[in-house]
Formats: C-alpha cells, sequence, structure tokens
C-alpha cells in the first residue's frame, strides 16, 4: 500500500466544511438508538469546540425510509427537506449539519437535482409555499456531523485524555472504519476523500492515534439496505452481506469497528447477535463481538466522557475489552445504574465485546 | 447451513453466497479435462454447441455454461448436468474452434465420477 | 551317457507347455457360459471339428489368409508353421521308424541326429535325410525373411510392425535360435561322424575340416536343447503364445461362439490368439494418414494381454472396422474395443493389488448409477404413419439431404411421417460407441415407443449411424432402411421417375452402412440408375473412413481433417464430377477436404427427379403404399 | 531551373509525424519536425514487443529514426505547436515560448496521450502496491524482470482490458482497438516468462480486428494456456496477505465472482492529447464526441482538416496501431503534396 497514493486521492476531494454556525438535523435512528451520540455531538462542539449549532425542535424525519422504501415519493420528500430548509432560513443558518447519512445521501440528491433541473427547485417552493406558507434559501453548504468532526479532529486530539492505542503497550489500535453507502457513494465530491477512499473516519483515526484497516470488502455495504431489512423475509440477504463484512476484516483482529452512518452502526453490531444465534460464530478476539462505535463516541472516549454516560452499555457488543485496552477506567458495575443510583433497563441479549 | 433455533427464532435464514470464489474452488476437474483434452482450452464461448444441442431440446443442458463452470472450478451445478447429454456428437460440427466437445462431456463425466470416489 | 543332460531344458519346456496347454484350456473351457458350454461340446462331435481341422491346415500352418494377401508375408510364416510341423511330423516318424525303439519320448526324435550320428548313410535313409534337411532349410528360408522383416518392414510389404515387450524379445531370440541351433548341431555333428545330407552333410564335413566337430557338436545341441525350451517357457508370456491359442480360437469360432458384449473367455482366447502380425496396422488410417501409431489393434490387444491402462488406446479409435476385416486370425476387434469402452477405465496401476481390488469393488457399487440419465424426456404421441422417415441429429445439419429426401419421397407418392422434424432424440448409437450401453437403452426405449405407437411397417433412416442402432439393438415391427435401400425400392417398384445425369460420380461406402450393416449393393444399384459410378481403388469393404467417425472419442479435429483429406484424395483419384456418400458425417467431413463436389446419394437421385408435377405424384401414392406394406 | 523546395512543419514527432517527415523530406521538401519530448519515438519509445508478431519494438523505432533523420529535416524538440493559422500566403504557425514559423502546409500528428489510470480510482492505481498499467508492464520486460512490489515472483496475474475505454465515467465512449490485443500479446509474454504463473484475461468483448490477431488469440489459449474471463472489474482492494482482492461478473457463467491476483495490469487506452486538444481550441479545429480531431470526411477525407493547408496524420484523429498510423502519415503527405502542387 502506497499511503502516498491516497493522499493524493484525498486531496481530489476536499469538500466546504463550515467553521461554526451549524443547523442541527437529528437522525430517526441515531436518536432512538445511539442517543447519547447525538447528546455528545452537541456538547463536543458546543462545550470543548464552543461553536454554536442551533437545533430547531419543529424539524422532522426526512422521511428517508420511506422514501427508500417506496412508499414516499421523490416530491414529498424534496418538500419535507425543502422545510427544514425553511426552519434553518428563518433561523438565519446557512449551514446544515446532518446526523443520518441517509438523510445526508436525501439532501446531495436534492441539490443536485435542483442544481440540474432548477424547475424541480421552483416546484418544491410552490409546494412548501400551498402547503405550510413557508419560504426558504438553499442552504450554503451541507455537512454530515462526521464531516465536522473531521473538521474538528486535531482540536480533539489537543483535548485528548485517552488515544486510539494499547495503554499497555503503546501500540495503536486496529480500527475498521465504515463509511455508510448514501455518504460519498452517490456523489463522491459530497465525501470528504471521495468513494473509493474516503478519508472522513480515517482521519480521526489516525489523529486519534488508531491504525486503519484496509480490508478486502471495506467498500461493501453493512446489510442495512432499506429494502431487505424492511421485509422480513429478505433480511437473510441482510445478514449475509454483513457476514461478509465480517469474514473479510476477522483475519485483520480488528478491536473496534467504527461507522458514521447511525443504519450501519445498527446492523453491524445487532447483527453479530443474529450471526451469533443463527451459525453461533463471532469474529472477536476470544469468541467475543467487535465492538461497533459511532464516531461521536470514539470522540467522547477520546475527550474522556463516561463509556455509560456515551450509551456504549446500550450496543448488542459490549466494549469492555475494549475500553481496559485504551485504559479508560469504566465499573462494569455501574453499566445500568442511573446517575441517582437507581437501576436501568437492562437490554437482553448482550453479547461480550 | 442454519440451525432450527435461529430459523425459529427470526424468520429468516442466512443467505448463501451466488459468488465464484475462484481461489477456494476446486480446479481438480478442469486440470483432469484439460490433460485429457486439451481442446478444452480453445471454446471461446460462442455457443454454437448449445444451440445445436439434441438434448438441449429436451432439457437446460448448456455445454457452452458447463464449460464456463468447469474453468472456474465450479463442480456442483457439473454434476446433474453432464449427464444430459446424449454424446450424439453435433456439438463437433458446429464449433468454430475445433474443441473435441463430444469427449468434454465424456472426460468431464469422468472426472466427476472419480471425483466421487475421491480418485481424482 | 553324460552328454545327453543336454535333452533336460528341452524336455523340462516341452512338459510345461503340455501341461500349462491344458490347464489353461480347462479353465477357459469352465468359465464359459452355459451356452457357449453346449456349443463347444457339441462342436466337438460334429462338424465344427472337421471344419476347426480344415482351417487349423489353411490357416494356422498355411497361412492361406496371409499369402493371399502379401505372398513374401505369407511364405514367412508358412515356412516357419507349416516347415515346423513337418519337420515335428517327419522327425518323430524318422525317430520311430529308423530308431532302436519304434516308440519314443520326443526328446528322441528332436534330436535324432545326435542319438543316431551314423545315420542315413544309405538307401531309403538316405533319401529320408534329403528330406529332412530340405524342410530344414525350408524353415531356415522363412526365417531369413523374418530377421529381414524386424529389420526392414518396408521390404516386406509391411509399413509399420509391432513393437515388442522384453519377454517377446527374449522369445522370439529363441526362436530364431532354435533353427540355426539345429542346423549347426547336427552339420557338427555330421561332419564328426562323416554323415547328413546335403545341407547338414556338406556344411559338416566344410566345418570338420578345420575345426574339432565331435568336441564342438554338444554344445550347439545344448544351445539348440535351451532354445526351445526357453521358447516353450516365454510361449504363456510372450506374443508366441498365439500360436497354441489359435487352434482353441479356430475350435470356438467354428463352434458358434461370437464376441457378445462383455469379457468372456471368448474375449480372452482372442487376446491371445493375436499374432501381433501388424495387418492392422498397416490398413490402419490413423497410422498412415494421422500418424498415430500406438493405438492400433495390435497395441490394444497387447495392452488387454499384458494387462495395462488402455483406456487412451481404447477411445482412440475410428471404429472404421478395416482391421477387423483383414484380420488373419479372425479376431473381433471391434467388439472387443467396445467391450473394454464399457468396462470404463481400469484401476490405477501404480495400486498395489489388495487397492485395486477395494477400488474395483466401491466401483462397482458406484458404477450401478448410470452416468447419463434422461429422466427429462417426454413421452409423445406420434401420429400413425405407414412409412416413417428419421432423418437423425447428423442429418439435420445437412439440411439440403432432408429437402432431398423430401423430394424423392413426394415425388414417389410415399405417405410419411418426419419423426424427428422438429429434431428428435439420439439414436443411441453415439453412446454405445462410447460404450455407454446402459444409458443407450434409455435412448433406444424412448424411440422405439414412438414408433411402435406410429403402427409403422417402414421405418427410414438417412443416417448409417442410426441405421445400424435401428437393425441391431431396437426391437421393431417396421423394417429399417437405409434411404439409399428405401430409394432402391421405390426405383424398383417404378415408383420413382428418375432421368439420366450425365455425371461420372464416385461411391464412398460409409463405415456403418458397408462394413457395420453389409450394405454394398443397393447404393450403387441406386447410383447408376442415374449416373455413371466410376470404381474406387479402395471401396466396399476395404472402403476408407472419412475420419469423422463418432467412433473415436479422442481425436483431435487436426488429425480428422488429415484423415479425410487423405481418404478423400483415394476417393477422388479418378476426378469424378461428384463424391457420393450416404452418411450425413461424411458428407460433412468430406466437403472440408476436398474441392470436388459432395453428395448424398439422396441429393443425388433428388437432381435426377423431373420437374415437380403433382397429378402424377398423387396418383403414385397409393400403389407406392401398398408396396410399402408389403416390404414391411 | 532550380527552385527553393517549400516548407512543411509537422506537429507531434510520434509514429505517424516521424513517418511523414520522412516521406516529405525524402520528397525534397524542407521539414520542420517539432517534437513537445526529449526524443522523436512518441509512445513506442516506451514498448518492448509490438503485437502481432512480437517483434522487437526497436526494429520498428530504428526504422523511424532513420526516416527522420534525413538531411531535409529540422528536429526541434521540448516544443509545442500551440496554434496554425492560414493565410494567402500560407500557415503561420505559433510555437511555445512564442516563437513563430512560416510554413507552406502543416501536418498535425500530435497523437493521443495514455489514459491516466489513477482516473479509475476503484482498480487502486498508484494506492495498492501490484496494480500497473500495460505501459508499466511493458517497462517490466526491457528490464527482463517480472516481479512483485516485493521482489518476489508472482503465482497469477490477471490483465484487466477496457481501462479508460468504452467508459462513460471516465468520459471515454470509444474503443482504444489496441488494448485487447496487447492484452492478449503481454499474456502470452508472461506466460513464456513465468511458465508457472497463471494469467487471465479481464474482457468485455475481444475485439481482435486486425490480421493475425485473432490468430494471436487462439494461440494464447491453445498454446500459452491464457485464461479469458468476460467481465469488467468492479472493485479492487487487498487481503491481509497484501494480494489483491478484484471483483467481476463472470457474465458467461451469469454470476459474480472472486480472485485473488498477485498484479493487476491495466491496459489503459488512447485519449485525445491534452496538447493536441489545446492547438485544435486555438486553432478551430472541430473535435468529434470522442475529442478526437474531426476529419473533412470519414471515408475519404480522413486527413482532411477543413483548413487549408493543414493535415491530420495518425492517431490524433482516432486510435489506431502502428500499421495504420504509418498509412495514415503516408496518406496525409500525399494530401499535402497534392495542396503543394496545386
Amino acid at each position: 500500500m502506497k499511503p502516498e497514493g491516497k493522499k493524493r486521492i484525498w486531496a481530489e476531494y476536499q469538500k466546504e466544511i463550515p467553521d461554526d454556525h451549524f443547523f442541527y438535523v437529528r437522525s430517526c435512528i441515531r436518536q432512538t438508538f445511539f442517543a447519547g451520540s447525538e447528546q455528545y455531538f452537541l456538547k463536543i462542539l458546543r462545550e470543548d469546540l464552543g461553536k454554536d449549532v442551533y437545533e430547531d425542535p419543529r424539524h422532522t424525519t426526512c422521511t428517508g425510509i420511506g422514501y427508500h422504501g417506496d412508499v414516499v415519493p421523490f416530491e414529498t420528500i424534496q418538500t419535507v427537506v425543502a422545510r427544514h430548509f425553511a426552519l434553518a432560513t428563518e433561523a438565519g443558518y446557512r449551514h446544515i449539519a446532518i446526523s443520518c447519512v441517509t438523510s445526508f445521501g436525501i439532501y446531495s440528491e436534492i441539490l443536485e437535482t435542483w442544481k440540474h433541473f432548477p424547475e424541480t427547485l421552483e416546484r418544491t417552493r410552490e409546494d412548501l409555499y400551498k402547503a405550510t406558507g413557508r419560504t426558504f434559501e438553499v442552504p450554503e453548504t451541507i455537512s454530515h456531523t462526521s464531516d465536522i468532526i473531521y473538521k474538528f479532529r486535531e482540536e480533539i486530539a489537543r483535548k485528548a485524555k485517552y488515544n486510539l492505542v494499547d495503554a499497555a503497550t503503546g501500540k495503536p489500535l486496529k480500527v475498521v472504519e465504515h463509511i455508510g453507502c448514501h455518504y460519498s457513494k452517490m456523489f463522491p465530491k459530497y465525501g470528504v476523500g471521495g468513494a473509493e477512499f474516503p478519508h472522513v473516519l480515517v482521519g480521526m483515526v489516525e489523529s486519534w492515534g488508531g491504525d486503519i484497516i484496509d480490508y478486502p470488502e471495506r467498500r461493501h455495504c453493512c446489510g442495512f439496505g432499506f429494502r431487505q431489512y424492511l421485509v422480513q423475509a429478505n433480511r437473510g440477504y441482510s445478514l449475509f452481506a454483513s457476514r461478509k463484512k465480517f469474514e473479510s476484516m476477522e483475519p485483520y483482529r480488528p478491536d473496534m469497528i467504527i461507522a458514521n452512518c447511525p443504519g450501519c452502526t445498527m446492523f453491524m453490531d445487532r447483527w453479530q447477535y443474529t450471526i451469533k444465534e443463527i451459525d453461533g460464530i463471532t469474529y472477536g478476539a476470544e469468541g467475543h463481538g467487535i465492538p461497533v462505535l459511532t464516531y461521536e463516541e470514539v470522540a467522547g472516549l477520546v475527550l474522556g466522557y463516561d463509556p455509560w454516560e456515551l450509551g456504549l452499555q446500550y450496543h448488542n457488543v459490549q466494549s469492555l475489552p475494549l475500553l481496559r485496552k485504551m485504559g479508560i477506567k469504566a465499573d462494569p458495575e455501574r453499566r445500568f445504574l442511573d446517575r441517582d443510583g437507581s437501576r436501568l433497563p437492562e437490554p437482553a441479549n448482550l453479547i461480550d465485546g | 447451513m442454519m440451525s432450527a433455533t435461529g430459523a425459529n427464532k427470526f424468520g429468516f435464514a442466512i443467505n448463501r453466497s451466488r459468488m465464484i470464489d475462484y481461489d477456494s474452488s476446486d480446479r481438480k476437474v478442469r486440470e483432469y479435462i484439460t490433460s485429457r483434452e486439451p481442446s478444452f482450452r480453445l471454446c471461446f464461448a460462442c455457443g454454437g454447441c448449445t444451440a445445436t444441442c439434441t438434448a438441449g431440446q429436451h432439457t437446460s443442458f448448456n455445454l457452452r455454461r458447463m464449460n464456463t463452470y468447469i474453468r472456474r472450478g465450479e463442480i456442483e451445478p457439473l454434476r446433474e448436468e453432464v449427464t444430459r447429454c446424449m454424446l450424439c456428437g453435433k456439438c463437433l460440427l458446429v464449433c468454430p474452434r475445433g474443441v473435441n466437445t463430444r469427449n468434454v462431456v465424456a472426460v468431464a463425466a469422468e472426472a466427476i465420477r472419480k471425483l466421487e470416489r475421491n480418485e481424482l | 551317457m553324460n552328454s545327453d543332460l543336454f535333452v533336460i531344458p528341452f524336455n523340462l519346456g516341452l512338459y510345461f507347455i503340455l501341461i500349462y496347454s491344458v490347464v489353461r484350456s480347462v479353465a477357459w473351457f469352465r468359465s464359459l457360459s452355459r451356452p457357449d458350454k453346449l456349443r463347444l461340446q457339441r462342436g466337438f462331435f460334429g462338424r465344427p471339428f472337421m471344419d476347426s481341422l480344415r482351417e487349423i491346415f489353411m490357416e494356422s500352418l498355411l497361412h492361406r489368409k496371409i499369402f493371399r494377401k502379401n505372398p513374401v508375408l505369407g511364405y514367412m510364416h508358412m515356412s516357419l508353421a507349416f516347415g515346423w510341423f513337418l519337420l515335428i511330423v517327419f522327425g518323430t516318424i524318422e525317430a520311430d521308424f529308423f530308431g532302436e525303439k519304434h516308440l519314443n519320448p520326443p526328446s528322441h526324435a528332436i534330436f535324432f541326429r545326435w542319438f543316431n550320428p551314423e545315420h542315413g548313410a544309405e538307401g531309403l535313409a538316405r533319401i529320408y535325410n534329403v528330406w529332412m534337411d530340405f524342410l530344414l532349410a525350408f524353415i531356415l528360408s522363412g526365417l531369413l525373411l523374418a530377421v529381414i522383416k524386424r529389420f526392414t518392414p518396408r521390404m516386406m510389404g509391411m509399413k509399420k510392425t509391432t513393437r515388442h515387450t522384453w519377454t517377446d524379445r527374449l522369445a522370439l531370440t529363441s526362436l530364431w535360435l532354435i533353427f540355426p541351433s539345429r542346423l549347426l548341431a547336427e552339420s557338427f555333428t555330421c561332419g564328426a561322424h562323416g554323415s547328413g545330407s546335403f545341407l547338414t552333410g556338406n556344411l559338416g564335413s566344410a566345418l570338420a575340416s578345420f575345426l574339432p566337430a565331435a568336441e564342438i557338436a554338444p554344445w550347439f545341441w545344448w544351445l539348440y536343447s535351451i532354445s526351445l525350451g526357453t521358447f516353450f517357457f516365454m510361449l504363456p508370456i510372450s506374443r508366441y503364445f498365439h500360436i497354441p491359442v489359435e487352434l482353441f480360437l479356430i475350435f470356438m469360432r467354428n463352434s458358434g461362439i461370437t464376441t457378445g458384449d462383455r469379457h468372456s473367455s471368448y474375449t480372452e482366447v482372442q487376446t491371445h490368439a493375436c499374432s501381433s502380425c501388424g495387418v492392422c496396422i498397416s490398413v490402419c488410417q490413423m497410422s498412415y494418414a494421422a500418424g498415430i501409431n500406438d493405438i492400433q489393434s495390435a497395441y490394444f490387444i497387447k495392452g488387454l494381454r499384458n494387462d495395462r491402462d488402455i483406456s487412451a488406446i481404447t477411445a482412440n479409435c475410428l471404429m472404421c472396422g478395416r482391421c477387423e476385416e483383414v484380420c488373419p486370425v479372425g479376431i473381433e476387434l471391434g467388439p472387443m474395443r467396445l467391450i473394454e469402452r464399457r468396462q470404463g477405465e481400469r484401476a490405477d496401476r501404480t495400486l498395489s493389488l489388495p487397492e485395486r481390488y477395494s477400488v474395483m469393488r466401491k466401483r462397482s457399487v458406484t458404477e450401478k448409477v448410470p452416468t447419463q440419465s434422461y429422466g427429462y424426456l417426454v413421452r409423445e404421441e406420434p401420429e400413425k404413419a405407414e412409412v416413417l422417415f428419421f432423418a437423425g441429429c447428423m442429418t439435420h445439419l445437412t439440411p439440403s439431404v432432408i429437402a432431398a429426401m423430401k423430394r424423392i419421397m413426394e415425388s414417389a407418392g410415399v405417405k410419411y411421417r418426419f419423426m424427428d422434424e422438429k429434431g428428435g432424440v439420439c439414436c443411441g448409437r453415439p453412446l454405445m460407441l462410447a460404450g455407454r450401453d446402459r444409458e443407450a437403452r434409455e435412448l433406444i426405449n424412448h424411440n422405439s415407443d414412438i414408433i411402435w405407437k406410429s403402427g409403422a411397417k417402414i421405418l427410414v433412416t438417412s443416417c448409417p449411424i442410426c441405421y445400424k442402432v435401428f437393425r441391431e439393438s431396437y426391437y421393431l415391427e417396421a423394417t429399417v432402411m437405409h434411404h439409399s435401400e428405401f430409394i432402391n425400392l421405390l426405383i424398383e417398384e417404378g415408383s420413382l421417375r428418375l432421368g439420366y445425369l450425365h455425371r461420372k460420380v464416385v461411391y464412398h461406402d460409409p463405415c456403418e452402412l458397408g462394413r457395420g450393416s453389409g450394405i454394398y449393393e443397393e447404393p450403387r444399384a441406386v447410383i447408376s440408375y442415374v449416373a455413371e459410378l466410376l470404381e474406387a481403388s479402395q471401396e466396399r469393404s476395404m472402403s476408407l473412413c472419412c475420419g469423422g467417425s463418432l467412433g473415436n472419442l479422442t481425436l483431435a479435429s487436426g488429425k480428422k481433417a488429415m484423415i479425410a483429406a487423405d481418404a478423400a484424395r483415394i476417393l477422388t483419384m479418378s476426378s469424378p464430377d461428384e463424391l457420393i456418400t450416404a452418411c450425413p458425417l461424411c458428407k460433412k467431413t468430406f466437403v472440408q477436404a476436398t474441392k470436388t463436389k459432395v453428395s448424398d446419394i439422396a441429393e443425388l437421385v433428388a437432381a435426377a427427379l423431373p420437374a415437380p408435377s403433382k397429378r402424377v405424384a398423387r396418383r403414385r401414392s397409393a400403389r407406392a403404399t401398398v408396396r410399402a406394406n408389403d416390404a414391411g | 531551373m532550380k527552385t527553393v523546395p517549400k516548407h512543411v512543419l509537422v506537429a507531434g514527432g510520434g509514429v505517424a509525424g516521424m513517418e511523414a517527415a520522412g516521406a516529405l523530406a525524402e520528397m525534397g521538401y524542407r521539414v520542420t519536425l517539432v517534437e513537445k519530448g526529449d526524443d522523436p519515438g512518441g509512445h513506442l519509445l516506451q514498448w518492448h514487443a509490438l503485437f502481432p508478431d512480437r517483434r522487437p519494438a526497436d526494429e520498428v523505432r530504428s526504422y523511424l529514426r532513420k526516416r527522420a533523420g534525413h538531411h531535409n529535416i529540422n528536429i526541434i524538440t521540448r516544443t509545442t505547436v500551440e496554434k496554425v493559422r492560414h493565410h494567402p500566403g500560407g500557415v503561420r504557425v505559433i510555437l511555445s515560448g512564442g516563437t513563430e514559423e512560416e510554413a507552406d502546409a502543416v501536418i498535425v500528428a500530435t497523437g493521443f496521450d495514455l489514459f491516466d489510470a489513477h482516473r479509475k480510482e476503484e482498480y487502486g492505481y498508484g494506492i495498492y502496491d501490484n496494480v500497473i498499467t500495460s505501459v508499466d508492464l511493458e517497462a517490466m520486460f526491457n528490464r527482463g524482470r517480472l516481479e512483485k512490489a516485493d521482489g518476489t515472483v508472482p503465482s497469477r496475474i490477471g490483465l484487466i482490458h477496457c481501462v479508460g475505454s468504452r467508459d462513460e465515467k471516465v468520459n471515454n465512449n470509444h474503443c482504444s482497438k489496441v488494448c485487447c490485443v496487447t492484452a492478449v500479446k503481454q499474456a502470452i509474454e508472461i506466460r513464456q516468462m513465468l511458465p508457472s504463473c497463471e494469467v487471465f484475461c479481464f474482457y468485455m468483448d475481444m475485439r481482435m480486428y486486425g490480421p493475425y490477431y485473432e490468430e494471436l488469440y487462439r494461440e494464447s489459449q491453445e498454446v500459452h494456456n491464457v485464461n479469458f474471463i468476460r467481465g469488467k472489474v468492479s472493485e479492487a482492494s487487498v487481503n491481509i496477505n497484501n494480494r489483491l482482492v478484484i471483483k467481476v461478473e463472470d457474465t458467461l457463467a451469469g454470476r459474480p465472482l472472486k480472485m485473488e491476483l498477485d498484479i493487476m495490469v491495466l491496459m489503459v487506452g488512447m485519449e485525445m492529447a491534452e496538447s493536441g486538444a489545446k492547438l485544435a481550441e486555438a486553432s478551430g479545429f472541430r473535435q468529434g464526441i470522442n475529442r478526437f480531431l474531426e476529419s473533412g470526411d470519414h471515408h475519404y477525407g480522413n486527413n482532411l482538416s477543413g483548413i487549408k493547408g493543414v493535415f491530420y496524420a495518425g492517431t490524433c484523429t482516432a486510435p489506431m496501431n502502428i500499421t495504420d498510423t504509418i498509412s495514415h502519415a503516408r496518406a496525409a503527405v500525399a494530401e499535402t503534396v497534392r495542396y503543394l502542387k496545386a
């Protein structure tokens, strides 16, 4: 592998990521399954980096799941997204920060459509106005929230309490990065580093001391695939895709997987349990699973936040060995205790990571 | 393939790969055929044999595809495929590359038999 | 006398071979099938026995067949076989008549001169001596030819000669030494005692003039005895075993035993009866036209005899039948090869015997599962027809032949159904040629069902390959006719009105039609009716194979083309306007090999048809059908 | 009566330019050959052996060198032709650096650029150690050593056809014509050099259009046991053993296929030369949808630019092999001479 070859590609795919003043749109999946991630993204940006992030409680789902599930037409989703833009316009924000990769893909698709077919933009303005009486400005930039963490990765590194290294040996952790398909495969120029060799997570991991694994099925889909997942009988395809990835990364003995898409994080985490149930196979060391973390969680760990506050215990694959390796002292007994000492609900089917 | 618990619990099983994994495929049959019928290499997949095939009028027997499978080391689909040919030899007269097609089938069947007896 | 010890090698060899022959014969007889045993028993007390004796005399001693093919080669074989036979007979008479006793052990006859060194000085004995010397000279002249043949086969009119194993070489050496050593032994003895006739006497006195003949003579008597003994010992494991076995074969054949379709003691006897004479090699087109010199019947048989892995040899044969036609021993080479093909692969020679046994046992289980299976074929319900026309797979690649047949039948008013108009099921012959009889049976049953249901009286086919299998392996009510026969029938009954084409044509007998099915005259009658038929240098039973044969599984296309080119060249030597064949496969093969126009006999006949007139055709139809019924 | 010989400027010192210059010089014309590189010779300089007979490229190189060495030819190197303009007295030529030349006629022979394999990002050229181009492979043949980046001997090599050709994703819908036969030639050379190395060609169509090309293809299968898989490789990656893993659909089996390779060779295609495109833009030459120069007539005016006194030769008009390039250059000379004599 020639690192300069990748740098060459990364240099070609540099997108504009604004410095401040973000209009934040949440992700259905991330806020439900990885609530700590969104909470800590805001906390890191506002408190650790001192940025202005605006969030409007009136913003809704982008309807991407319905769109990819063939129940929401393109005109409808354009109008829903236009409403978000209207909220941003009304609040005086021109930079959208999107938590969900599916949403990010939809925003990219809509912006590209408006660029190449201006009449669709006009039609959307009309539809939005008729439906809500709102008007909007097309935003200056859209960023996925991983883009923003990527932009401030060095700053985070400077404030780091822990690094992605084995605290005992000083060796870098081996990290698998997984990029959501809709982040840049459709429009390479919208992603940091393009579609073939995206840099967005690689940049974070390397800045925080970890080593990236380039394994053969790196580009492969996590297995989410809306249509595959939504129909129960088709979930075998989804599961098969995930297994293909795990089998491909297994020989490298990764310490963790980092993903920028909430759907990917969820499926790569949950399917490890399902595969174990069906085939009795796990892919991590010593019969354990491989922890799958969001980049917000990883950034939170690096900055020294409490893993249980970040919500790592609510992943199927638990991360105690990873935390121990990083030298983070986390009391397993406190995993499911609330701040006031009362017991939190404990999920079933956890597997060791 | 899948445990009963898995199927009952989730209502679906893990799909099987359709991918030909050349590195884990079995090329013994190919080598056996190529060494006994070197003209086998010459096929360029025009499909003439399949178009004229007597057995192909009655079944899905496809010599062109069978050749491809042999080359890739895909033995499973071969087992049944070889039994369908009538060895009539029409394909021989059609082949533009002079592949001894009839013997390819005969040798392939022989190879499969040997494979089943672990003699390959 | 101490020096008499030299007879021991001879005696050991002789008794060994006699006992061996008896034991082997009994073993063969016992392993014969019940009907064949009965045949042999009946034959022993009937005409077959006398016929066999005559044949043994004509073929095994005089070598009449070889004589006819090649007089020099015939003389060689005759001098050795018949000469030796006479030498033994007259030697025995000599010993019994002139010896001390009148019943002697064989060694006394063989080494008569040693025991009676002074014999033959006068009277009858003197004349008898001349006769014995003449016989020896007769054999030696054949031996000389044999030596020449071994080193320069071409001088004997042989293109190729067989290659030898070490046992063959040892046996051959001992055989070659027998007569020269006898000559020298007798000569030295005669020289020492002043006896002997024109050969032994003269040579003896010449040798004795400068050599101590009395001291040297025993050495050559030893050599003579050892040569004979060695030859007898080597006999069962060398090619010369054919000499005694052939006698057994002749007797079996005359008793009505045939090869059949599986290994038996008859195939084993045939295997051992092959003299490796090499005539099969000379006529093999694979050899002289395609340069393949290791698969001919002689090698095939030798491989069988020596239990080698001959699967490659077995498969690589055109099955044209030319070798069988010329085999002087009359071995059924085609059926023998088919049996071997049916056998499938033999066990790996590199395995130890117990391993081989376990492999074969494992196989016998798996082999029961057919390698091919045609369960996908759907039973058909054909329409009724008087005449059923089956073009055959190959004929579908020569649509002009089908078109010609349609025109001919329509012109003759034949009511026929075209059985495989939309493509049929293979007749099964190609599978049989590949040794897959069980699978072929599936196809045969499928096609038979259709033919029976159609109620046809005549089944006409355009393909000799189909024709042969229809005739031999189908059980049908319908009369099977090749289209040349059928056209001949139509001409004979007058339902075809044909013009005369002013063309000179040559006819090629397809293997499966001619040698395979004995149809030589009908095609010639048809051709002569419409055109001028030229003679080909090799035709009828010695017709050449076109090279495209389905009998050969492994022959490369380039080699096939070489055979086709050579056959086409010979066939077109008389510069005919057209080369006529009666097989679609031969036609396809020859078209690539010659610039001469190649046509099927049906196309030739169709060309001689007048322009179609519907009314005439209709009027004739009734008559033709009636005739067709009669024929059925 | 002696006349001053007319002056023809040839833009581009590759195969077409050298042949055209040589032919004109032989006829007594004064020729200026302008070459952007250090030496004339073009892409041929990088080649080891030529299809279909695998003769050494040096034989053709020395023929062309001899041709361009004629005393009537003045070679200017490290210079490009920026613009040509016809005027009543002839053709004004502006060279890089601003110098101007006056000529009676100009032959444009600016040739082609090889497709930059970096642009097919999914193949990882420049990233994975053992992804090379057909040109890199020729360099290995020139060195007489065929090895992986780590110096070990490869046991399986894949040649990927149509890299940068017939591919809308890189804006090239045209076929580069010569890559198929080049791949077959190189596959044979690999097999001869390393008999134990498996060779696979991944093709979309085998376009064996020239004399003896099909025969070479057959030979590669029959004699050299080169394997052919019909399908376009979609992506490459490396596994833990640093072996390349490629994904392709075996379209004849109708199934996706995965295979490990030691070396992946990208058969890079031909594109309109950047320098030629600039010249075309500045001088008002028409470019076709494939961006190559569009001639006056596809069938019988293949060398005509549509501008008086300016003619096209060689691969600036379309991808071609050396044989066709030389023929095309000679035809350009014929057209030029006809023009000059009129």
